[in-house]
């Protein structure tokens, strides 16, 4: 297990942050909201990520991949929250991706993913029914008619589920199996239906009548675990990432705002709070890095895989909630004005804390896997 | 009988008499009734309200009957009080000029300057703001900077206010301005009103992180203000500002009982959403919830106690000093909590998919973050308790 | 509801503080730790409050009491808090005095209540079974042999049980049913071994193996939960007391100790940190009335009751054991001497919280008896 | 072969041949070795490992060996730490003198000093404690009062310090006492070393809220003390005690990845006494220790960290600066914990009805309240980060 970027790494987070901070800083993430854009991120952006082989760094060469390793995403993410850059790489590559890469068929995965890569496929994973995280509670179901699939059922938050050109939707199987079945736009008996959420991004709730779809691989469970548990650190580096960024601007605040005559950052009541979002950021940053770790790890048991990545999560929502209001608090006024960017940065902690899994239910994950610690 | 008895039970025939049925509910935030030139009703039942109050002079009951009040004591006072909350009176309009700006100019404006805006103040004619806020002057009010020169019989006043609410709708401003030298910074601040119509103000609302709100930015451009606007002394202003936000607090705290429990009962939620949790996840959050349920009982209790406090005539200001703390934390962690129980759905921002009390609570829910900075930030509420009520010394 | 106390609860608040000021100080409760004191109480002190009527306070004339009301003991158990007085006032009055009050008839009253009030029989409440209170786990089980009741099971924790004159035993009469059972000292089958604890107090382990006694009343549920409620209020009175002593001594310490050439107290932390105790002191002051005036209440509902003495002891659970911990982190090296008196109020807290129900306890009975609140 | 690879072959081969089996154990408290005068051994495995690793010169692995160090440079002496700890070597002894005066004296001493000194140190001959706090200097070390005035060749000290861990224990003392005037304070302070036999020199354990302690409060009347045992420059030892701290900080760390895995492992409590929770309070309390248990993991994957980051160079004093403070305080929440857990189990003193490892448990919570203050309170750990790591303003 190793807690700090490798040079590959730390290359990688320098291109991030160059490139985001050109051509993706908040003022684009803004703009898309001001504008209402229903796909919620910018497709230029999206495109440069790809030029850049985001959408590669962890696939084999043989379907077009960087065979970077899944421990690259760390430093992408990372930088992705401190920018506050929207894209479908979560959506489209870490949990679609993923997904056809364990479970798809050798043609399958020769089919999609590379066009997954170029990004002339873009896929979103429909998988939640209800309003909090719960992987086990599906009630879509899968039936199969004249040699193929039909899917019935409500899928409520898809996350970049508008303009999709395609869509992987957990169904059951029967009662006791899970598949992913592809779903093409413009599928018969599909809905789709906006939501316009505080963070401004893409989510769609979906209606599924009879829709005709493909089934990717079998039983889902396994694969389904091991993708969320990719998506969820990748979630854990993005809230890092926006903890990060708000906690510099506080810090640079306290630094400069001046009030009875001194910084307030002079203040020693403000000093020791700083100093404890501090001490929080770093728990949360050396939790993240070992979900990476392990989740680069082949050898690692699936329970201490787990564990770790519910726990940087768990670590990586509770240090985004709390530095979030206490930046909100220590600049005053200003942070509660819309023209301020920190009010956007607050909004999307609250949307990435929520999706796949909300504290508590890391916690509750994290006990259950605890067996093995010690093992 | 002693003559409070009478006058309680004279009260009591009366209200029950005059005010409407409809006037004893419970007061959503948009049936709210502000005093001003422009005087709204919903309906009829409200003006009725209105207009039979007035006439009593039961806007500012304590006031002298001579500026258009109802001449009670405060014994007489309290038992109107108490038997409006007996019978759930809505308060017949919401008026800051009364709650705040009222008592200073009995205590410290001339006899002119209480004849001319005492009287329509208390027909509720005028819709007053504050002016006190500076982008450079938050918790650190004193080192405002708006201006006011005087030249010839008028101040020429040049500068900004920010977070004044309802800027855009009000008549009047009463405001701090400096007439003096910067330092020492209170000794140069004087407190005048201005007509809000007058040339050269103008009023921008300021959009907040909830979107839309009620604060506004004011800024002056050589407003002519005449000098017989001005209060108390020149450069004597700093204290009746004090006065001035004393006054406030207790209004915000008679505000926070006449209001509408919050439409935001977490136990309702709860029981809704979160009844029978079964995952040991949703167990957590249940119990968390109820950990915060608890404090808001309280806190509640806590501000019962501040009435029994005073109805034996002992000291409350140390409850008093925690009171907005208190209220506008739990209200943020509140709505924290309420976030996690609704996971997504408490995350929309408009649109078809939410229900309106949905988009309602993640508006609430972003607002409550203004609780804790505007009116005394509770870092500003932490200060006072630490050295006002504990004594503890000052640093240096 | 009242949440001030009236004049004469303010009457019996000064006499108590000039009593135990004057007779009890810490350094009583000192002298009985360091002399290792079996009963942990002082029997002059004792003496002195049953002379002061304390022992009298809430019954009824007609057994020798001063039917001043219960809502009596908030100001005396705040002052035995503050002055950190042990005594036997909670077991063998409030608690064994209130159950045969409640369900002892007429005989047993007569015969009973005097001799409690005299001091001449000290009682103590043998009620639980596990180291956190859970009332409703009784296995001790009594059984009728030849027209007399018989006792059988082990009393883990019985608060004064060492010395006591006798004991009321919850026992199980059958699977649905619960009793309580007066024990004599010396009866056959008994035997008691003492516990030494942190506060020093009076603490006792009880093993019963067909030990005689006498019944007092039938079905005990109703009543053993009002009576366990009195004892959950006067416990959150004794803790508030506690906490407004540590508090006191804190805010005085931040007053007085220099560093740095300033004292500590103008450091705005710790400013910040007295403050906030001192809003969790208010509200736990806040509940605590609450919970007493609920006790006098005739005619609340059994839930309300329940909810009100839930909150109180909660709450002050809580403010105790964050105010102790405060306090001795603010007095630094001295508050962890032995020397200094912090660390008997710190260890009493712990004592008194988990007596009669640990926070989540009280949480989660909260939660129980929350539905008619709003009813 | 590197050198490098060279010498970690031949060091685990001598680990392997050297230490014995008994030795790669845990490490039981009451099983440290404490060098010194009086060395004393609960087996000869432990006087075997003691005595080896003593004639490797390996007790200080970085020191010259004109002084009886080991002459190992900086990237063998991690060759030798890994290869410890890949083996579980204990500690062959505990030295305060070797972990926190050494490196200054080596820095800083005089070559007659160092003659006099290192050797007899690196051996294991002596034990030493550490003179700094006193009642009235606590966190504001620099107004400490402790005199040492020029009398002839000697100085002669008067007043007290406290705090010194195993005062009653030790051979020799070095301390900071006032060699200068009061203010500015710091300029007035040596550094010196005096003998704890010597006349004058008194010791009293001190009794803390968890019963007997290994620290003393010494007294110093008329101590006579060579004028030869000032390190550094007269009135220039302050710089010369930061440097100490900074050791004792690394030392303290060191010692913490030595020693045993605490007694009180969460975990396995959690699974002893509320594997299954049934009730919701039940529930309720194993969440809250799960929450306890994830914290400590991310903080020992944080001190994971820091040696990742050193590895590759990077700076680690953030991290660095934040551990004392984690640890102390996630060793308090942990014990509140378990005492809510245990209940009454974990609130007894002494005598029969309890389990020894139950005491213990109590007194380790007891004793949890004074790691939150040793070396360094919580408070002056916030200001270190606020102000060193953040760089926030100082005050005025």
């Amino acid at each position: 297990m190793n807690l700090v970027y490798n040079e590959d790494q730390q290359q990688l987070l320098d291109s991030a942050r160059d490139f985001l901070a050109a051509k993706s800083p908040v003022s684009v993430q803004r703009r898309l909201r001001d504008e209402a854009s229903s796909s919620g991120f910018c497709p230029q952006v999206w495109q440069g990520m790809r030029d850049l082989g985001w959408s590669a760094v962890a696939f084999e060469e043989k379907v077009g991949g960087l065979e970077f390793g899944f421990a690259g995403y760390a430093p992408i993410f990372e930088q992705m929250g401190r920018h506050l850059a929207a894209s479908p790489l979560l959506s489209s590559i870490v949990l679609c991706g993923g997904l056809v890469e364990l479970m798809g068929s050798e043609e399958q995965q020769q089919q999609l993913l590379p066009a997954l890569i170029a990004g002339e496929l873009r896929a979103a994973l429909a998988l939640e029914e209800s309003e909090r995280h719960q992987p086990d509670l599906i009630k879509t179901r899968a039936r199969m008619e004249q040699g193929g699939w039909l899917l019935d059922g409500r899928k409520e938050w898809v996350a970049d589920g508008n303009e999709a050109d395609a869509w992987l939707v957990v169904a059951a199987v029967d009662a006791n199996e899970l598949g992913v079945f592809l779903v093409h736009a413009g599928a018969k008996g599909l809905s789709l239906e906006p939501r316009t959420m505080i963070d401004a991004r893409n989510m769609a709730a979906m209606t599924l009548q009879g829709a005709k779809a493909e089934r990717i691989g079998g039983c889902a469970a396994e694969a389904l675990d091991l993708v969320l548990d990719r998506g969820r650190a990748c979630l854990a580096a993005e809230l890092l990432g926006v903890s990060e960024a708000l906690f510099d601007m506080t810090v640079e605040y306290l630094k400069t705002r001046v009030q009875f005559g001194v910084p307030i950052g002079s203040f020693q009541a403000l000093q020791h709070r700083a100093a404890r979002l501090y001490v929080e950021l770093q728990l949360a940053r050396s939790s993240t890095m070992a979900a990476f770790s392990a989740l680069e790890n082949q050898a690692i048991e699936v329970n201490e895989r787990r564990r770790l990545v519910s726990l940087a999560k768990w670590k990586a929502n509770i240090c985004a909630q709390r530095i979030s209001n206490e930046a909100v608090q220590m600049h005053g006024g200003i942070g509660v004005t819309d023209e301020y960017d920190l009010g956007l940065f607050l909004k999307r902690t609250r949307l990435a804390q929520n999706q796949l899994g909300h504290t508590d239910f890391h916690c509750a994950r994290y006990a259950c896997n605890l067996s093995t610690k010690n093992a | 009988m002693s003559d409070i008895d009478d006058f309680r039970k004279q009260t009591r025939a009366w209200l029950e008499a005059n005010c409407p049925e409809s006037m004893r509910t419970p007061m959503p935030s948009d049936e709210m009734v502000w005093g001003g030139q422009n005087l709204e009703f919903k309906h009829d039942d409200q003006r009725l309200w209105f207009e039979r109050m007035r006439d009593k002079g039961w806007f500012c009951p304590d006031w002298p009957e001579a500026y258009g009040g109802g001449g009670l004591n405060a014994q007489q006072v309290a038992v109107l009080e108490s038997e409006m909350r007996r019978l759930h009176c809505r308060p017949p309009q919401i008026n800051l000029g009364i709650w705040m700006l009222g008592p200073v100019l009995l205590e410290s404006a001339s006899d002119a300057q209480k004849e001319r805006f005492l009287p329509p103040m208390a027909r509720g004619e005028v819709r007053w703001c504050q002016g006190f806020s500076e982008p450079n002057a938050g918790s650190d009010l004193a080192s405002l900077r708006t201006s006011a020169v005087l030249d010839g019989d008028d101040y020429i006043v040049n500068g900004t206010k920010i977070w004044t609410s309802y800027g855009n709708k009000s008549d009047w401003m009463y405001a701090l301005v400096r007439t003096g030298p910067m330092e020492p910074k209170q000794a140069g601040i004087s407190l005048i009103l201005l007509d809000m119509h007058a040339p050269g103000v103008s009023v921008s609302p300021i959009d907040l992180i909830s979107g839309k709100s009620s604060f506004c930015q004011v800024f002056f451009d050589n407003v002519r203000v005449p000098k017989d606007q001005l209060i108390g002394e020149v450069n004597q202003g700093w204290a009746l500002g004090k006065a001035l936000l004393q006054h406030e607090r207790r209004a915000m705290s008679k505000f926070s009982e006449f209001a509408l429990p919050t439409h935001f009962d977490l136990h309702t939620y709860l029981e809704s959403f979160l009844s029978e949790p079964t995952t040991s996840a949703d167990q957590a959050l249940h119990q968390r919830a109820i950990a915060c349920l608890m404090d808001e009982e309280a806190y509640s209790l806590t501000n019962r106690r501040i009435g029994d406090t005073m109805r034996v005539r002992q000291d409350a200001s140390g409850l008093m000093a925690i009171s907005k703390l208190v209220h506008s934390e739990q209200e943020r962690d509140k709505f924290e909590l309420l976030l996690e129980i609704l996971g997504n759905k408490a995350l929309g921002w408009s649109g078809d998919g939410f229900l309106e009390r949905e988009l309602e609570l993640t508006g609430s829910w972003l607002m409550s973050f203004a609780q804790t900075i505007a009116g005394g930030s509770s870092e500003v509420q932490l200060n006072v308790i630490a050295k006002r009520v504990l004594g503890l010394p000052d640093a240096k």
